[in-house]
């Protein structure tokens, strides 16, 4: 798979403003989302292709986790149409996209705090049937140790989220999300606070992920540590798209240099 | 698969085995086999005169009928704890659903000649459509707002029964509705105590089963039950039918026997509504066990209150002749020497009743096990939280 | 026969006046609500407490002045303390706060039945005489009634708007940080808004007592009324109360006088759900005072 | 105080009576002795063999030496109708224990005075107190008709007599009619059946209707099981007389407003509100005297029956007129104003009709028990049956078995004299003489005291 390739194929469908539903495995056209009089998403239009991994960035309150809130169903949008895997699905309730396969983690994290990380891993795992014998003999712990094993907590399943560090819970909400084995990941601000070896552990289990067929969009505010990551990033701004490209691109585009007041970005 | 349905097998038939269950559970199943026997018990010589001493009255049949009463009103609290101990969302009107059991399940057989058997399952139908009725609403309406829904919604079954009373007998109820197993007090014990272990069994399995989880989840933070794929809606939903149901059914057998009959003051009452809840927080929320063994007690203590020939010198009135008054008063009173406290020790007494405490330990009920000492993370914290959540946006907290 | 427009103004007059009661019963709950935060379940029995006050105090006999005095002080003494011996430390607990009050009320109901029994009592009657107005008559109790409730909502009004104290609990109502911070202490005024509250209870208590005669279950439908016109005025609003007050007084007059007598009490209720499902913020949203 | 200064004193006053003394000292050896018997072979034989209950532990024959009469009373302590139950029953017990006629063989009569909040389920489980864990030989008492509805089953259960004194609904005659020997151990000692009630107040509007002067009347009933058959008697029978229903209402039973209701009145036109009140009867009183509705009041209403009600509603009961079983001033018999006497130098006041009920069941129970020789329930039944006593409210005497309302006191109405058998009521008027309030009774002519006033007003 080549990032080069897929990249410029992106390029031309967005500038066009022209997004089909198949344009890849998540397709947003003309989102727009407005809180009282206040315009929050601007006619935003993406594509985010199957296994890359999308950089979506923007200053803070440019409408990065609004354009997220209403690709996952937690606010219906205003305007504008997203298609998940081909099929139209504004508005969708949360719960039934994470069951479409499109799971995301939360930047202010929102663990259970009642409970340790290996059931709070192991809740994301639970299917949606209302009377169930399952769990009454603790049965879905074994797969759900192997997530936490994999994003790195194999050694804190019985501490409960108010014990773990910075990093950890950030772990954690990857745990989640993962639990759902979801196809698309949204991965909101995963470096914040995190330090150096810690960046580039998470950096690469989200690669190992890639490889194994994930799609992932991880949004943060500037492109540090993004950069070894990512294969293209889209920027925006005021809620509107300002530009769309290559880490290299993205870096040297005015515009964005502008918005982010000479150097920001780095 | 084989090999883990085998395993899973191993597994379940070794916690039945009574003599590797923890002592709690011991205590527990001794409890139950007490409950079962005691209607033999009380013909053996010596034991027998004991029984009677510990029963709630000062006969055995007076003492099984009172019993019998206790366990429908531990039925109807283990409703309550279903749906406001796990999902967080506080009833103050459950008799809502006590009444619409009771009522429909007598209506159908007084009026339509049903058997008690038949108008009991119409009963306990109508009062999940009940639980339908409040749960919808519950998804828009939260906190507060949904506790003062729940208040007046027996309310205004009061008042329609009130408007139709040629229908309904009005604050006088229905008159005698025929019985599920007659007059017999060794009978009516077994059909409450049958209803009631059917109840419990139902109900703890449930909330120890993934179900239990999900439902505490949503009591915690709905936002990441719904991030982990899972509808609150359906869940919350769900908590209020099976809570409706089970006291509809409680409701309705209860009406069906010697100890209970049709009328707003037995199933719909400001009071009952009280006591349902102060049975379950004291017992222990979002357990269970606890609202069971709460509901029992207090269904019984006013039966022991008057056994008490104690008449109070100044003011003239006897123990027994206020014990409703005194055990609110008892119940003020613990509220007040633990601010809060009184619950989180029920919580924490609830959990080692249930073996919760364990915390750590895998092979636990996936039950959302805890440990008691971690503020913030009982069911009473977290609906209070959840409380605190909407009052502060109703009054511009700190939000935007 | 009687025209139809003297029927209609008959409905207005008594409307009125009954209004004027519920704005009475409504407003201590509204206040206790919008500035503290809390639902006071004990509203009701507070009422009830008001009406028991001034039937003791004609037993002792105390005389009207008594009885009056009686009916406005054990209210706000016990709505005092009750702030200060319970509420006060749950405040950050709004729950334990509407489970404890609703013990309190049981208390209070059950200590009536003990001592009382379950039977209605007749309180001494305030106000005794008629007036005729719009071709009917009424009784003077209700007129004095309706002036007696638009005067404290007029002091009320005043007292808010141009007193210290008054602005304080303008202030509290806002918000309790930003109060804090410019150095208003939370917890007096919610103290003074408790002791208030209870004195307007106990007033609501003594003219309903007076009118209807007293029971110790009296105030349960009180309560409901008070969070119907709440719900439907809007949280902590005094105007939103007084114009729920009004709408609801009205609502059930005509249901009574046009429909059916045994339509009493449902008028609340009815408004209460639909302004529950069709509007939750209620007529006026959140604000206080204007 | 409505308990007519006779507060705390059916508990509380136990303490320096005779009977109480042994009431209480007797309670734990009672409790021992079901106990031991329960424990013996009570629970084996009927625990398991068909679970059909104890029914009667005493022994069948002869007069046992202590006699416990089990009464049931709605809030003796508060409610002037239970405590009149219980006072009465109280001062019937000591009558006994002074008397060497009566129950001679027992060394003491005791009274288990229980308390019934009205409610039915409170009532039952009272009820199988008395029977169960005390051994009571009879019980009596029960005002309200929903809870005497509730105690037919248990009652039959137990098989106990028992003597109902405050409860009209025939419903329960009408059970004992058709499963006699089931329901047998019922009897109703008064008042006259809820339909007799009803077709009472009928006979008395057409003897006393020239003074009266009602030419329409608006029907309030309250709408508790009670009024049922009160409503029915005055509907089948109103027909009969020159007299105008313009309005007939059940009104709810938790009704405090009667603003409404008495708008509706005003509006039909009605002379008189023909009314039947029991629980819910003071708001109705006092909302129509301070408003001065402008039409007269009158029918049953039970409140209006206490002595002390003048001054516990500061006169608001004036003018009404009520149905009353007897009253302290009016000679019934030769024993109604001997008992009144008694009850208030013992209680410091009058009782309401359920008091000369009581106490009539009770003696009229140890009479037929003296003459039987013994306190076996069948025994006693059919001694009742063929009983005639003469008691503070009239001649005791009973449908028979095959009659709609078995077991209920024979009702015979009478202008001039009293009746031979059966009962008949009075009807009183609240008047006003010297500034305080008294109940002058206007009907039958052989008691009456006064004429009728109407209200100035109307």
């Amino acid at each position: 798979m080549s990032a080069d390739a897929a990249t410029d194929e992106l390029a031309t469908a967005t500038t066009a403003e022209d997004v089909r539903p198949d344009d890849g495995i998540l397709a947003v056209e003309s989102l727009r989302k407005e809180f009282g009089g206040l315009v929050a998403v601007d006619d935003l239009s993406f594509a985010v292709q199957e296994q890359e991994i999308l950089g979506f960035i923007g200053p803070n309150g440019a409408g990065k986790s609004t354009t997220f809130n209403c690709v996952t169903g937690t606010y219906p949008p205003t305007a504008g149409t997203v298609w998940y895997k081909g099929e139209q699905v504004t508005g969708t309730p949360p719960h039934k996209m994470v069951k479409r396969g499109m799971a995301r983690t939360f930047q202010s994290f929102a663990p259970l705090e009642d409970r340790t990380v290996l059931k709070n891993v192991a809740l994301s795992m639970m299917n949606d049937t209302l009377v169930t014998v399952e769990g009454l003999l603790g049965e879905f712990h074994d797969e759900a140790r192997a997530i936490c094993e994999r994003v790195g907590l194999d050694d804190r399943l019985y501490q409960t989220p108010a014990e773990l560090p910075h990093a950890g819970m950030l772990r954690l909400e990857l745990g989640r999300a993962l639990g759902t084995d979801p196809d698309l990941l949204l991965v909101d601000e995963p470096f914040a606070g995190l330090s150096g070896p810690e960046v580039e552990s998470v950096s690469d289990l989200l690669l190992d992920l890639r490889d194994e067929g994930m799609t992932l969009v991880v949004v943060d505010h500037n492109m540090r540590g993004l950069l070894q990551l990512i294969d293209r990033a889209i920027v925006i701004n005021f809620g509107s798209l300002l530009a769309n490209g290559s880490p290299d691109e993205i870096k040297n585009n005015p515009d964005v240099q502008e918005a982010y007041l000479g150097g920001g970005l780095e | 698969m084989t090999d883990n349905d085998t395993s899973r097998l191993r597994l379940l038939l070794g916690r039945l085995n009574p003599l590797g269950l923890p002592l709690r559970q011991k205590i527990g199943v001794f409890g139950l086999a007490f409950l079962i026997a005691m209607p033999l018990l009380v013909s053996l010589p010596v034991v027998g005169r004991f029984v009677v001493m510990i029963l709630p009255a000062s006969s055995w049949e007076l003492g099984l009928y009172n019993l019998a009463a206790a366990l429908f009103f531990g039925m109807f609290a283990m409703s309550w704890d279903a749906v406001s101990g796990y999902t967080g969302e506080i009833s103050f009107g459950h008799g809502l659903f006590f009444a619409v059991g009771g009522y429909t399940s007598a209506m159908l057989n007084m009026g339509h000649g049903l058997s008690p058997w038949v108008s009991v399952l119409g009963g306990v139908l109508l009062a999940a459509v009940a639980g339908v009725m409040i749960g919808v609403p519950a998804l828009r309406i939260e906190g507060p707002y949904l506790s003062l829904v729940t208040l007046v919604a027996p309310l205004i079954l009061l008042q329609v029964f009130i408007y139709m009373s040629d229908i309904f007998g009005g604050e006088q109820g229905l008159g005698n509705p025929e019985n599920l197993v007659g007059l017999g007090f060794v009978s009516n014990y077994f059909l409450a105590l049958g209803l009631f272990l059917a109840v419990f069994v139902l109900l703890w399995a449930l909330t120890r089963s993934n179900t239990g989880s999900i439902l505490t989840a949503i009591r915690e933070d709905e936002n990441a039950v719904s991030a982990a794929g899972l509808s609150t809606a359906k869940f919350k939903i769900f908590a209020f039918v099976l809570s409706g149901a089970i006291g509809g059914l409680a409701g309705a057998a209860y009406v069906h026997t010697p100890v209970g009959s049709p009328t707003p003051s037995e199933l719909m009452s400001v009071i009952i509504n009280v006591e349902v809840i102060i049975a379950a927080v004291l017992g222990g929320m979002g357990t269970i066990v606890g609202a069971a063994l709460g509901g029992l007690f207090v269904a019984m203590l006013p039966d022991y209150l008057n056994l008490v020939e104690f008449t109070v010198p100044v003011i003239g009135k006897s123990i027994s002749e206020m014990s409703f008054f005194l055990f609110a008063i008892v119940t003020l009173f613990l509220l007040n020497i633990f601010p809060g406290g009184v619950l989180r020790w029920g919580i924490a007494l609830g959990r080692r009743a249930t073996g919760r405490d364990g915390g750590g330990k895998e092979g636990m009920a996936a039950d959302g096990g805890q440990s008691p000492e971690d503020a913030g993370t009982n069911p009473v914290a977290q609906t209070m939280e959840r409380y605190q959540e909407y009052y502060d946006n109703m009054f511009g907290g700190d939000d935007k | 026969m009687a025209s139809t427009l003297s029927v209609a103004l008959t409905i207005i007059v008594q409307a009125a006046m009954i209004s004027a009661l519920y704005a009475l019963i409504a407003i201590g709950f509204t206040l206790i609500f919008g500035v503290g935060g809390v639902l006071n379940l004990a509203h009701g029995a507070t009422i009830t407490m008001g009406a028991f006050s001034a039937y003791y105090a004609g037993q002792l006999g105390l005389g009207l002045p008594g009885a009056v005095l009686a009916s406005v002080a054990v209210p706000a003494i016990f709505a005092g303390l009750l702030y200060l011996g319970m509420v006060k430390r749950l405040e950050e607990e709004p729950i334990m706060v509407m489970i404890t009050t609703l013990v309190v009320s049981v208390v209070i109901e059950q200590a009536i039945v003990v001592f009382e029994g379950t039977t209605s009592r007749s309180i001494p009657q305030l106000i005794e005489g008629q007036f005729s107005l719009a071709g009917a008559t009424f009784q003077n109790l209700l007129g004095v009634m309706f002036v007696v409730s638009w005067i404290i909502i007029g002091l009320l009004f005043l007292f808010v708007n141009y007193t210290k104290t008054g602005k304080g609990i303008l202030a509290v109502s806002m918000s309790h940080k930003g109060a804090s911070l410019v150095g208003i202490q939370s917890s007096r005024i919610n103290l003074i808004t408790w002791i208030i509250a209870g004195a307007f209870a106990g007033i609501a208590g003594l003219f309903l007592g007076s009118w209807l005669t007293a029971d110790f279950a009296m105030g349960q439908a009180q309560l409901v009324l008070s969070f119907s016109i709440v719900v439907v005025g809007g949280i902590g609003s005094i105007r939103g109360s007084v114009v729920g007050a009004y709408l609801i007084g009205f609502l059930e007059i005509a249901t009574t006088n046009l429909i059916s007598s045994s339509l009493q009490g449902l008028a609340p209720l009815v408004v209460l759900v639909v302004v529950l499902l069709v509007k939750p913020e209620g007529l006026f949203g959140r604000e206080f005072a204007e | 105080m409505v308990n007519d200064g006779s507060s705390g004193s059916a508990g509380a006053a136990n303490g320096s009576k005779n009977t109480g003394d042994e009431y209480n000292g007797n309670r734990s050896k009672l409790n021992r002795r079901r106990f031991i018997q329960a424990a013996g072979v009570g629970a084996a034989a009927t625990g398991f063999a068909g679970c059909l209950g104890g029914g009667p532990g005493e022994s069948s024959e002869g007069i046992p030496s202590e006699v416990t009469l089990g009464v049931l009373a709605p809030a003796p302590e508060n409610n002037p109708i239970g405590a009149a139950i219980a006072n009465s029953a109280e001062l019937a017990a000591e009558k006994l224990n002074n008397s060497s006629d009566l129950l001679g063989d027992a060394d003491s009569v005791s009274v288990s005075i229980k308390n019934t909040q009205e409610s039915p389920s409170t009532g039952r489980q009272r009820y199988r107190e008395l029977t169960l864990d005390e051994g009571a030989n009879m019980t009596t008492g029960v005002f309200t008709s929903e809870v005497l509805l509730q105690l037919m089953d248990p009652i039959s259960q137990q098989q106990t007599v028992h003597m109902t004194s405050g409860a009209a609904s025939p419903k329960a005659s009408n059970q004992v009619n058709e499963e006699y020997d089931k329901y047998k151990y019922h009897f109703r000692a008064g008042p006259i059946n809820g339909y007799h009630l009803g077709q009472n107040m009928v006979d008395f509007l057409e003897a006393k209707g020239n003074d009266l002067g009602w030419e329409s009347v608006a029907l309030l009933v309250e709408n508790y099981e009670w009024t049922n058959p009160v409503q029915q008697a005055i509907d089948d029978h109103i027909g009969d007389l020159d007299v105008d229903v313009v309005m007939e209402e059940r009104y709810a039973s938790g009704t405090s407003n009667f603003g409404p209701i008495y708008d509706s009145v005003e509006e039909s036109g009605a002379d008189a509100a023909f009314v039947a009140m029991a629980h819910t009867g003071t708001p109705a009183v006092v909302q129509w005297a301070r408003d001065q509705r402008p039409f007269e009041f009158g029918g049953i209403h039970v409140l209006t029956q206490l002595p002390a009600y003048y001054s516990q509603t500061g006169g608001a009961c004036r003018f009404t007129v009520s149905q009353n079983t007897a009253t302290p001033q009016s000679e019934l018999t030769d024993k109604t104003l001997q008992y009144a006497q008694d009850y208030n130098s013992a209680y410091g006041g009058f009782p309401v009709y359920t008091g000369y009920i009581t106490h009539d069941a009770i003696m009229q129970w140890a009479t037929v028990a003296t003459e039987r020789g013994t306190v076996n329930a069948d025994e006693v039944v059919s001694g009742l049956e063929e009983s005639s006593y003469t008691g503070t409210a009239g001649s005791l005497d009973y449908y028979g078995k095959d009659h709609e309302y078995a077991h209920d006191i024979k009702y015979n109405f009478r202008t001039d004299s009293p009746p031979e058998t059966g009962v008949n009521p009075v009807f009183q008027q609240w008047q006003e003489s010297d500034g305080s309030g008294t109940q002058e009774v206007l009907h039958p002519e052989y008691v009456s005291s006064a004429d009728y006033q109407a209200p100035p007003w109307v």
